[in-house]
């Protein structure tokens, strides 16, 4: 058999495969370098930038725990502005699809980012995260408020031709509401999950480990709720759905296909494993082989129930 | 940190020059165990194969080293680089925890999944150093003393290596010391060993006793990085200190290592897997 | 110092410590009779009972995954009249306090379960299991919805002098808005939580790994979640809180504490560590011991934030 | 469920009598690994010390083990107890995924978190007795074959082994049982020892032949158990199955590894780890 085809298509833009880094997880690309090609990669999708610099969290930022960490970063970047100035230029001339994950803290923020990202020549989506459980203002009240999902959306959508993506929170109730809600106002393609709220505590001084006291957790923990909740909402919409949330493996990746993913995200994982992308775009590539699957996309979706 | 990073230029190049700290780019592989001893109590010299790493490693750079294949624990571990013999280099560590315990267990001829050289090292510098050690910060203050003989910056009779520690069994790598030639002098808080008390005690009667100029180098506990910091400032010497902080990526990706930036306007933070582990005192420590 | 007092009060049931077992995950005690002392637990929490007899889901109905498991029992049980004929004499006679975890697919039966538990001596508590994910009718449905909480509670209460906990499920968005509407409807205590909705896939079938398709989550992976719902719910509400969800070591215990349980409950630790339950109370004890606590109650919701 | 109880009695009788199937009350113990040999390519013969496990175990019976001390992987695995030696208790293992690929790295000397015996074993009856196993499935046919004997049950020559496999390799024990001095035949797939072919030829043969009734036992694949049963139902034989599903707890309280119980009117599930893992054939394969 040949090769299998593994693009992938997210809206108007089309992948060369449907590996991607998740945000917060993989700097800006230049920091594995040496260790992986990440030309390789079908996107990388930037840590979060926020409107104006953000200094971040004090420490202690991370905690690990059984087959998971806990981070809350608090959003540490540098701003819109040096972003564009600073890391794009290097950005833009990488082979992977380019995904700006951008959090403001009103409504406006995320309208004047996506305005201004819009223009710039390499950026080939935006990627919202209205679900980082760590910034005090904006994030999580968006994502958890399918009304308040829906007005950004559209009113994101009203100023930028790029792909748009939207980054749902696992931490609601019935997570097909925020992303039929998303969908409806125009997103190009969901992302599922970013992390669950967490908290651990130091028991010699009776503290929060983390200074922010809670954070999101990641990691392979987390993979069985991620799946459920890519399953829920590829059956609930239309648009694509990126599958995140401890992806670790070649047959995690499969996993989150067969449930409906047309794309997958890898986040904790390259802290543990730092060619897990490349080991997953591998492992996917012998997997169809094996299985005679000449195209990726006959395998999304393809969850038998009976 | 942009600034810091272009200050250095330190991308460009790979090895330790006269005044650069190591921070090439680094490598991921699957490292042989040439050898993993117990050499006191609690303490491991483990021995790793990876020719890519060795060569490229300079004192007070660090490796991450992933324990097991399993998710529990999750993240690989920090260990300074603690000599590099040809392809072979070496980590000293202490059982503390679930991952050095798992690591304790690792045979000879397994392999580990090992990323580095990674960090900022030591800036070396010609003239009279003294080195200061609390318990594993040995571990690198070793290979700083080996490098700074080996590469022209000290004659051995120029360094000085303070060695502090509860007890006996925390003074570590006394014979190779002694090879080098360099001057040691010990303390212990029990008295088993060296003089009783403070490594910080040594570091004053040597800044005290100096007639020239002398760099400071640690690399131990955080309250004795504090306290040599602190005299050496007083003392106007350069002082480089060396941090450890809980880390997931060690690449700089995670933004989960960082302390807080001394002496910034507002609150900023550093990456100590990044723009350390080795800081300039001044950097971390307000004065 | 002298051993410290570890007893606490749910109600006005006082427990000899706070160590429990967790709903299905400790059968009827008498399975680990050889294993442990059982009668040195605090309290006793049998395996859910329905009014009438079930026979479960097919299988397969668990998996293992990162950390931890997913189940999809489907609530296999005798049903409430064999019970109380059956297991109820031997419990009875145990000297940890017993707790009947109880599931109805409608209001009036769990009223009627309650009603009849009632009447029966040796049962301490009722524990209304308002969250199992894994039964199509019921469950779930009543946990997510603040008003239906709140009605059933207070039915439920109506008919009881028993202790009475509520179960709560992490499946919601916001955790306090259900543990309020319990408490207000007369609830002595609340468990927090049950499991988290999952999902895993069989690669070579393309199948869901249950029969049931989805399932919950348990284990040391949910601890970070179940961690925080509890310091969530605890600060939110009088009545005390008995933490459960990844409990696996007196130290996960003692985080618990810290955050304001007043008691905890001990489920798949039991599978992997069958003495789980014993070490947790010894180190208890010793940390209390260590610490010159004089009673635990001292420790409960003792965090520090600033 | 309650009826087979009752039916057995099995709690009150530790002891494997003569109708009966050991379902003692097990033990949770530390147990010191004794020896741990790689038998074939991918199979592992695994011994240790546990007097209290030992003394209880039936053929049949099995343990669960915990690979390691982290919770990834999470859950305890289980094994059919092979041969019990005084306070020593054996299990062969094949390694086929995580949890294996840990247990077969365990040092001797090192311990193992072990529960049991558990569940119900075979029942042990007089007469002439064929043993029908599918590679690893000899473990605990082993035991039995052994207990046949000693417990005055059968004559050695009244004892025929059937052992399948996919090729040579997956035939184990053959010394140990030709020291038993039972009857001994051997097919495997490709031929390279025994007879070609699967082993249910075998066993249409051996009840072909047979001029006395004669009890099947059999453990193997789910697959060859459905064929041997039918082959024994057929031919008016009794025959009993060990079966094998997912454990989380092995001990009955989590009720994860049921299988459907056979010819029931509704759908009613039998728990492998408490009612089994051995089943009269005609519990859970329909007829
Ligand atoms: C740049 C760097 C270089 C290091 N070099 C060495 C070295 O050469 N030799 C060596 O033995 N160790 C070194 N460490 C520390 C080492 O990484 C930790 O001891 C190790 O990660 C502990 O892993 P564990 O799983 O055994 O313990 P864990 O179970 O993770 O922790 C056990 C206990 O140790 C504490 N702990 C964990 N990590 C640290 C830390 N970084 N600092 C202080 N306390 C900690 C925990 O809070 C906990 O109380 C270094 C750390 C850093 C950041
Ligand atoms: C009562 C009982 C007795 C057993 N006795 C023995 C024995 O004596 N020797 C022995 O080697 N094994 C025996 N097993 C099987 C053994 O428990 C599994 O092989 C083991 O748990 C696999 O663990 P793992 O972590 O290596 O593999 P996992 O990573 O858990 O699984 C690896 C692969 O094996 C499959 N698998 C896992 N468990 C089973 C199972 N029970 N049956 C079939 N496929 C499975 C998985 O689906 C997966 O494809 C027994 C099982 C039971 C229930
Ligand atoms: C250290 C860290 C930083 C993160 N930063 C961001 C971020 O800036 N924006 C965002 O949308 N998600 C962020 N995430 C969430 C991840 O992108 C991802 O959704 C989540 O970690 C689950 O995937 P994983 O289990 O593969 O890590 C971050 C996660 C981690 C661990
Ligand atoms: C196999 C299994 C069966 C369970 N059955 C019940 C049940 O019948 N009723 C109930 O309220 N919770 C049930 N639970 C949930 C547990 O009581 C507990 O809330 C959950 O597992 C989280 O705790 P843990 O991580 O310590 O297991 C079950 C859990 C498991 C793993
Ligand atoms: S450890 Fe991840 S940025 Fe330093
Ligand atoms: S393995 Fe838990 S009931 Fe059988």
């Amino acid at each position: 058999m040949n090769h299998p085809d593994l693009t992938v298509t997210l809206g108007r833009l089309k992948l060369a495969n449907p590996v991607m880094t998740a945000s917060g997880t993989f700097g800006y690309g230049e920091e594995y370098a040496g260790i992986i090609d990440i030309n390789r990669l079908g996107a990388l999708v930037v840590k979060g930038i926020s409107l104006r610099p953000r200094p971040g969290n004090p420490p202690p930022r991370i905690v690990e725990t059984a087959a998971g960490m806990l981070n809350a970063i608090g959003l540490q970047n540098v701003g819109l502005t040096a972003f564009i100035r600073d890391k794009l230029p290097y950005l833009r001339h990488l082979v992977p699809a380019l995904v700006v994950n951008i959090l403001g803290e009103t409504e406006d923020e995320y309208v004047e980012m996506a305005a201004a990202l819009s223009d710039q020549e390499g950026v080939d989506a935006i990627e919202l995260n209205i679900s980082c459980p760590n910034v005090a203002a904006g994030g999580l009240i968006f994502g958890a408020d399918a009304e308040a999902t829906s007005r950004l959306t559209a009113r994101v959508r009203a100023v930028t031709k790029k792909t748009l993506l939207v980054k749902l929170t696992p931490n609601v109730t019935d997570i097909t509401v925020m992303a039929k809600a998303a969908a409806d106002a125009g997103a190009d393609g969901l992302t599922v999950i970013n992390t669950l709220l967490g908290l651990a505590i130091d028991l010699t001084t009776r503290r929060p480990r983390l200074a922010n006291i809670t954070g999101g957790l990641s990691g392979p923990a987390i993979k069985p709720v991620a799946l459920r909740m890519v399953w829920q909402v590829a059956r609930a919409v239309d648009v694509p759905v990126i599958g995140v949330g401890g992806i670790s493996t070649w047959q995690d990746a499969v996993e989150f296909f067969i449930a409906g993913a047309t794309a997958i995200q890898i986040g904790t994982a390259n802290f543990f494993n730092p060619t897990a992308t490349m080991d997953v775009l591998e492992g996917i590539t012998a997997y169809l082989t094996d299985c005679e699957v000449t195209k990726l996309t006959d395998l999304i979706g393809t969850l038998r129930l009976s | 940190m942009d600034k810091k990073q272009s200050q250095f230029q330190t991308d460009s190049n790979p090895k330790p020059g006269i005044t650069e700290p190591s921070s090439g780019s680094p490598r991921h592989i699957e490292a042989k165990v040439l050898a993993n001893r117990r050499i006191t109590n609690d303490v491991y010299h483990l021995s790793l194969m990876g020719e890519e790493i060795a060569a490229a490693a300079g004192p007070g750079q660090f490796v991450m080293v992933r324990v097991s294949q399993a998710v529990d624990p999750l993240l690989p571990r920090p260990f300074s680089i603690h000599r590099v013999m040809g392809a072979r280099f070496d980590i000293l560590f202490r059982v503390v925890g679930q991952g050095t315990r798992i690591l304790a267990k690792t045979a000879v001829g397994e392999t580990l999944a090992v990323t580095g050289p990674l960090g900022r090292g030591f800036l070396l510098a010609p003239g009279r150093a003294l080195l200061v050690a609390g318990g594993l910060g040995l571990a690198p203050l070793f290979f700083l003393a080996q490098d700074l003989i080996n590469r022209g910056f000290c004659r051995p009779d120029e360094v000085t290596v303070l060695a502090g520690g509860r007890g006996r069994a925390d003074i570590l790598c006394r014979e190779e010391l002694a090879e080098l030639g360099v001057r040691v002098q010990i303390t212990t808080e029990d008295g088993s060993l060296g003089r009783p008390g403070l490594v910080t005690s040594l570091v004053q009667e040597q800044l005290d006793a100096a007639s020239e100029p002398i760099r400071l180098y640690s690399c131990g506990p955080k309250a004795m990085l504090q306290a040599v910091a602190g005299l050496a400032v007083a003392a106007g010497c350069p002082c480089q200190v060396s941090l450890e902080t809980g880390m997931a990526c060690g690449l700089g990706v995670c933004l989960g290592c960082v302390v807080r930036k001394a002496d910034a306007p507002g609150p900023a933070y550093l990456r100590v897997c990044r723009e350390g582990p080795v800081f300039d005192a001044g950097e971390v420590f307000s004065s």
